[in-house]
């Protein structure tokens, strides 16, 4: 059977030439810049900028013509997988599929030509939008008020700290300490530094869920509070939420949810509804706003009612039957603000492209969001059982975490090589070396997009490799050979540091 | 309703199947029930894509301050600068959109040679050698760079001038909650900062600082000399980080030439919309004694298996998901679309576009300023010397008069507000190369009519 | 030395996996669209289409999610060498880069959403455009007035000749040939077909130009005109055309000029000032306006005073002083015209382009690029003098035509062989197989837009060949093995003929 | 000024002195001096690209009718569709954009399989088993399928119904100035075609046509009955041909289900912007009996020489570019671009998608029809059923009825015009899915102010 979303065919990158970079290509005289005719005289820059600060030599820049620009970057583009190219099973990414629509949003001219500064009586309807996302993501989460600030997920958990840092020092007892469990994500732990905080990790039990046992025993009131992922980072759901709630709370903690996993949840339970105080959203992955290579994403965090006063500001905010100025929307700042943690007001085109993406699917949209995602990865670890290991052998929620363990041990092969070796087989690969709590963890996230055809060759593919491991690895651990590249010294890259085309050492070096 | 989940009914029911499983609700078993929705989300049902592009369209009606339909003289940190066609189709690429970080090399060499590509230019023109991959913006830029240097000089007294955008400042003030650092503010003095005069009796004293940053041009538009801060640096061994505009680095000395530790800055004006705001791009160059302690992605050279030049994030070791609570920052989706659109942008402007791009804002600037002035009653807030933006005080207070201008098709600038001593009676103007003489003229009739 | 827009890397076309007809990847009951909520009833199809004319089952069309139908159009895209991608140097066909902003014109709300048959009052702007444009090429061929109905090249000489032949009949003197040189088009033979001509072939003599004494032998007062393209196919100056005029004129006959070498001649000399009567441009070529593949293109027909009464109408028209309506601009049939070439007003969008084209350059910048395009030709003759033989040594214009039959005597090696390779070099090939007057043709046209390190590539990449085939022929025969697929079997498409999913033979046929 | 080439001064010097050449005006040495243009171009100066775009801007603003300012219930063979965000992001690759007609089949597979889908959904569509890759628009798809059908028949006598589209009725009679075919038009009565009377003496006598053409629904909106055009055929050995509309083709008996021997029709409906009339997309599709006569390029599957898939365009033999004179159409460039938007859009839009289109379009026409036939003064112009279009009569010539209605942001429609009875007093409405309820309300009561 043919698989759609996934025979994401290799053939943008098996180009085995180098594509030289534009400094290369650069030649001096060249040009691909016009502006406006304004009208002004012409003045020097002598006559413009003084001495002292005049720049002695203009910025070597690449000298191109247009059509040559246009050649470098495109090919440059076709030497790139993504998305609309096929599938990313990539855990703990969300990488689902993109609606073209909500590029259509952000191009808006209403929407992507408005300055920030602009007064507020002539960016009603960017606050009201603004507004409008807020009110969504709260309904989702069951929250009670949110900031859209935080440019990426990171951000908002660092966000989420100082905002239950604030909290604890309003309520006159600043506390040390925030736990995680031995799961969590990288940016849990940079973050609580970030806030101020030292990490307690607690480890998982034989569920893969937080233990108990270990929780309590590392719950104080030196405790700020706990940062967790449900579906956690495995993708099972810590069913003791409740209990962790009342634990924590009941020592002064407060509960941070790490958002990354929301697309499992949407409709069916909320974090609010579970115990949570703070709550990040990663809107590039939930709300199918394109990662573009890495960036940019939007991180709103959204919290419970006492923690309101302490949200970032300004808000945007509704006013109720018009202010003072008869404006509808207008700015606030909450009484005890932790302040700014963004130079404006968020990645706005990102948040309206959201927005977008929460109106199309709708309260019944998103709940069938989740249990699309839930069902595609349920099927995929029940697809798989005998082929590789499940980590947790047990229903997942949006993601599955299987362990190539045994196939190191056995022939040599490990995680990254199975990973490498997909790639030849039009996938992107999984997450790899991560949850650090797996050995050899292959992290597989279908999404929701991805149809039972390109599931079902994406197990086959794994399959495949599987067989390969054993009749003979090198086709795996020396995959992939049909890339632009073939395996990237990445050693090398770190020892021998060549960061800009500056520090290339001089040929035949 | 719209949907982009390709499962038919009979799918479902097949994978349900094969799960063994009676219905979807069977897969939130691990849910416990007590914690589950009753009733649904509280929004309202999906609408098809037509009507949600519909009420978009909409919302974005509603915002008058649009540059196709407003002249906009506001910049304070976000420019309507040239956003050419070329730019706009090549960074809407939709392998450059769609596509993940690039952590498997060999099929994201596309992204990965762009941002090699963009790290070459912004080091460039920070005038340093080494520069990352991104960061959110230019406050978070100037966050992190308060970070590196309290860590570089392992002193947590940050002097930074007032001439630092404001918003940054305080976001850098929101961090250092958690961090602890101790941020002073030094006033500027029309329109150059105060720093303390090193001669005077017990300055520093015994609490020196460990970081001190500077913006250039500042937030009002002034350049100012750097050689004071990089003083104040060289005697207490403080890191310097200096906010640079790249837009105005194609006529002003480097900060790596002012002596910078730390460039940091705002990308945007380098092919990314205006955007109300973001996704913006955070600039951050460095030295090579900084190099362990950078935040945030890195590409670096190297080469496949078979010899052939290939890019790859390296030194990854600094980054939270290796390093977890001891990295350098938290940082991970950083702004990686909008550094691949600022090297397009900068591959179209050139070693002669952006010096002809500084050139026209730094002439346009100087005819409006100079027109303002004429108005009565309209003062220069300043007179170090300028090249983008502006200062000028007000007979009206700012936002009156932003209001008035607005109603004419201005977007008038900036008011600089209570900050500044006398801000809410003074406005900042800036004008960028895409600033007509008609549209000053007709800009400077307004604010005349507007003032009176 | 690098080559911006020649080292076309072959990247994205080097992959070996087929992608799946859209027939194969659906799946009933998948669905992508979505319609404006319209508000009205919901009614019936069966109430709607009385029983005579309803369609007992509904069209098969395939049945995709949004995110296949993108990643299967992404993945086709990826199979596809263009323009973006590197260089076309092929000759004729002037592929030349084609500017983004142009993209950004024919995008305009203000003109990709107006209706064809809105009155005139509501398209002053369409008009004014048309117009303007009008008059531009008419300054660029030194004619006197042109319709943009035509739709391409050979729509264009249709026009043409029915103008021909209005013009003969209203002389009261129909006529019955048109006389055409051995190196033209293929469209300009079909063309005097239908405009109910014969075709009279005369020969190229050893300059590669109308052969004066041959063309005098045929010149009789049958002859209804000539059709040149000047250069003509070869790359050559007619520099005979005065003569040529003279002596057609002389028979009462009239000049057509086949505008497809434009582009070597802007602003240098013009088609008027040669004694062209007729002139069709294909602005798909000489302004850049993309060719899509294969189309859209725009054949714009400009004519010298006396055949202006017959061009087709409705013709866009400047009112003097506002006509009646106080319109600037209203719609005119001339007086005898020969009626509509189209169904409306033709390509307009890409009428749109090359008038942003036009504008962009200026009369500056179209006589630079006629200067660099006979530049390049000539200097791509030059260095391949004594690689490949030239089939006229002498200069050319914008274009250079090489012949392979000495290779294909040597090593069998032909001119299709020759461009199959290139393929693999990055370029796309030239054109082979035509003009017919040379054996082993191989036509190269670089066009401007292509840098001097893009030519030297391409040189280099030909003499390469030349080499490989005198090494080893069977490398450039059987060529090319790293493009998406390898050689196609053309004979076997014709002999069984599958030209819908629908023909396919059953798998396993 | 702008210019899209690279070449410096000092390229174009190094390049001469290769050449041996003094300056670029010796490149030109075989222009007869004489021919030689004196003083240039009578054309302005080169201006930059964003000051090209305003001026473009300018004139598109200049429109006022445009279908994001005026709600539009105009046809007439051009339709305000809709054309999701989808099918523009995927047509605008650049890939399909700039690229070349696919003569290397090796590197032009997507384009090639595009079109080859594209075929098959147009042969789908008219129930007839072969499709070419697209001509100019629906005027010349008329034209070429009367070519077709002179020379299959061997006879030059077309019939003509009166519902084929005016303009492209005029089209062919421009083409048959040259072919020499004779053209003849019946009317159509009561929105049908009133073909002779087959039981009438002499009919058709000793010029029987070689060709039938009707259109399916016509000109009016109307859907005939086309077996009285079947049965003149079937009577004379002449070629039928139905020039069907591919949107109602999701509702209607296909042209093969008729009995057509060539179906054509307009394209610009399946995710093409109205444009003011180009580029469109011509249909053809036939049957097997005039393969080898079919105009314009076919693509057809094959496979490469390790037995893939692959796709060519193919019996080239009957094209200009080979058989010259004796080819089959003079059509070279095409409208391939359209032809791939057409096959994406209908991707986008599948079995249901069409149906659903059709529905839509055929009870919003209803629903608009039937309200402004209760305006007093306005009459039904036929009685025939219609799905998407219609014609009423008006107390107000149309023109002047139009030229209101756009005052009050509406296209109101395509006046009938002096060809039809009556018509100068008769318009002709279409409403497609686009058109909403409050739309259509909207409209219907300017309709009603307007005509008293
Ligand atoms: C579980 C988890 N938490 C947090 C993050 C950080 O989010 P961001 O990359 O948006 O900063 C990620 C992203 O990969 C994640 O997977
Ligand atoms: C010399 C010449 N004449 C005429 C044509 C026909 O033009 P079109 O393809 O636009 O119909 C071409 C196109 O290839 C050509 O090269």
């Amino acid at each position: 059977m043919s698989a759609p979303g996934g025979r994401a065919t290799s053939a943008p990158l098996l180009g085995r030439d180098e594509e030289p970079t534009i400094f290369e290509l650069s030649k001096a005289g060249r040009r691909a810049w016009s502006f406006r005719t304004g009208g002004f005289p012409e003045t020097d820059v002598e006559d413009l900028v003084p001495a002292l600060h005049r720049r002695p030599d203009p910025v070597d820049l690449p000298e191109v013509s247009e059509r040559d620009l246009v050649a470098h970057v495109t090919r440059l583009s076709s030497r790139q997988f993504s998305v609309d190219l096929g599938a990313y099973p990539l855990g703990s990414c969300t990488m689902k599929y993109n609606p073209k629509m909500c590029d259509a949003v952000a191009a808006l001219p209403g929407l992507a030509g408005v300055h920030p500064a602009a007064p507020a009586s002539t960016v009603q309807g960017w606050l009201a939008l603004l507004v409008e996302l807020e009110e969504a993501l709260c309904a989702i989460t069951g929250m009670a008020g949110a900031t859209l600030q935080p440019a990426a997920g990171a951000a908002g958990e660092l966000t989420g700290l100082l905002l239950m840092r604030a909290w604890h020092e309003a309520q006159g007892r600043p506390r040390h300490t925030v736990i995680i469990p031995d799961s969590a994500h990288g940016t849990n732990p940079a973050s609580v530094t970030l806030g101020g905080y030292q990490v307690v990790t607690v480890a998982s039990d034989e569920r893969g869920c937080v233990d108990m046992a270990a929780l309590h025993r590392v719950l104080d009131d030196d405790v700020a509070g706990i940062m967790l992922t449900n579906p956690n980072t495995l993708g099972l759901f810590e069913e003791d939420i409740a209990e962790i709630a009342a634990a924590v709370h009941g020592v002064g903690g407060l509960l941070y949810y790490d958002g990354a996993n929301l697309n499992a949840i949407l409709g069916v339970v909320r974090p609010g509804d579970m115990g949570f105080d703070i709550v990040h959203m990663n809107l590039h992955k939930t709300f199918a706003t394109p990662h573009g290579g890495g960036g940019p994403g939007a991180g709103p965090v959204a919290v419970a009612e006492r923690l309101l006063p302490f949200l970032p500001g300004p808000r945007p905010v509704r006013v109720a039957g018009g202010d003072g100025d008869g404006l509808a929307y207008d700015w606030q700042v909450p009484s005890r603000s932790i302040g700014r943690v963004h130079g404006w007001h968020g990645n706005a085109l990102v948040l309206a492209r959201a927005l977008a993406y929460i109106r199309a699917n709708g309260a019944d949209g998103l709940r069938r969001v989740a249990e699309t995602a839930v069902l595609n990865a349920n099927w995929l670890r029940h697809r798989l059982s005998g082929v590789l290991d499940v980590a947790y052998d047990r229903p997942c929620m949006h993601e599955v975490v299987f362990s190539a363990q045994r196939l190191r041990r056995a022939y040599g092969v490990k995680a990254s090589d199975v990973g490498k070796r997909l790639l030849e087989y039009g996938f992107h690969a999984p997450t790899v070396a991560f949850p650090l709590v797996v050995d050899e963890a292959l992290m597989v996230e279908p999404t929701e997009t991805e149809s039972p055809e390109t599931l079902e060759a994406l197990a086959a593919a794994l399959e495949a490799i599987v067989s390969e491991a054993a009749d003979d690895a090198s086709v795996v651990t020396g995959a992939p050979t049909s890339t632009p590249v073939g395996r990237v010294d990445e050693a090398r890259a770190a020892r021998r540091l060549v960061a800009t085309f500056d520090a290339r050492p001089p040929a035949g070096d | 309703m719209t949907t982009y989940i390709p499962h038919t009914g009979e799918d479902v029911a097949d994978m349900l199947s094969f799960l063994g499983l009676a219905s979807v609700d069977d897969l939130f078993e691990a849910v416990p029930d007590a914690l589950r929705l009753a009733g649904g989300l509280g929004l309202p049902p999906g609408r098809g894509e037509p009507d949600v592009l519909a009420e978009l369209e909409e919302l974005a009606a509603a915002n008058r301050a649009r540059t196709d339909r407003m002249v906009c003289f506001a910049g304070a940190g976000a420019y309507d600068h040239e956003i050419p066609a070329v730019t706009r189709a090549l960074a809407g690429r939709s392998e450059f959109v769609t596509s993940y970080t690039p952590y498997q090399p060999e099929v994201a060499q596309g992204v990965l040679q762009a941002v090699f590509e963009f790290q070459t230019m912004v080091a460039r023109l920070a005038g340093l050698p080494i520069a990352n991959a991104s960061l959110y913006d230019g406050a978070s830029a100037v966050v992190e760079a308060v970070n590196l240097g309290v860590a570089a000089s392992g002193r947590p007294v940050v002097w930074l001038s007032q001439g630092v955008h404001p918003h940054w400042r305080a976001t850098a003030a929101t961090a250092a909650a958690g961090t602890g650092h101790d941020l002073r503010t030094f006033p500027l003095a029309d329109g150059v900062t105060a720093w303390p005069d090193p001669s005077a009796p017990g300055v520093p004293g015994d609490d020196p600082p460990g970081v001190v940053v500077v913006a250039y041009p500042n937030y009002l538009g002034c350049l100012e000399d750097l050689a004071p801060a990089r003083a104040w640096c060289d005697r207490t061994g403080a890191v310097l980080v200096v906010v640079a505009d790249p837009v105005a680095a194609g006529l002003l000395r480097s900060g790596g030439d002012w002596g910078a530790d730390v460039v940091v800055g705002e990308g945007q004006a380098f092919g990314t919309p205006l955007g109300f705001g973001g996704p913006y791009l955070g600039l951050f160059a460095t030295t090579q004694d900084h190099l362990r302690r950078l935040p945030g992605r890195l590409v670096g050279e190297t080469v496949d298996t078979e010899g052939r030049r290939a890019y790859v994030t390296t030194l990854r070791t600094r980054e939270q998901d290796i390093r977890r609570e001891k990295a350098t920052s938290n940082v991970c989706t950083n702004q990686t679309l909008m550094a691949v659109t600022a090297a397009i942008q900068l591959g179209w402007l050139g070693t002669s576009g952006l010096v002809e791009l500084g050139r026209r804002c730094a002439v346009a600037t100087r005819v409006t300023r100079d027109a303002l002035l004429a108005i009565d009653g309209v003062e220069p807030y300043a007179s170090a010397p300028v090249v983008r933006e502006f200062a000028v005080r007000t007979p009206v207070p700012a936002a009156v008069l932003l209001e008035r201008l607005a109603g004419e098709g201005f977007l008038g600038g900036v008011a600089l507000g209570e900050e500044f001593p006398g801000g809410e009676h003074a406005l900042l103007v800036a004008v960028t190369e895409r600033r007509t003489r008609a549209e000053v003229d007709a800009f400077v009739a307004a604010v005349a009519r507007a003032v009176t």
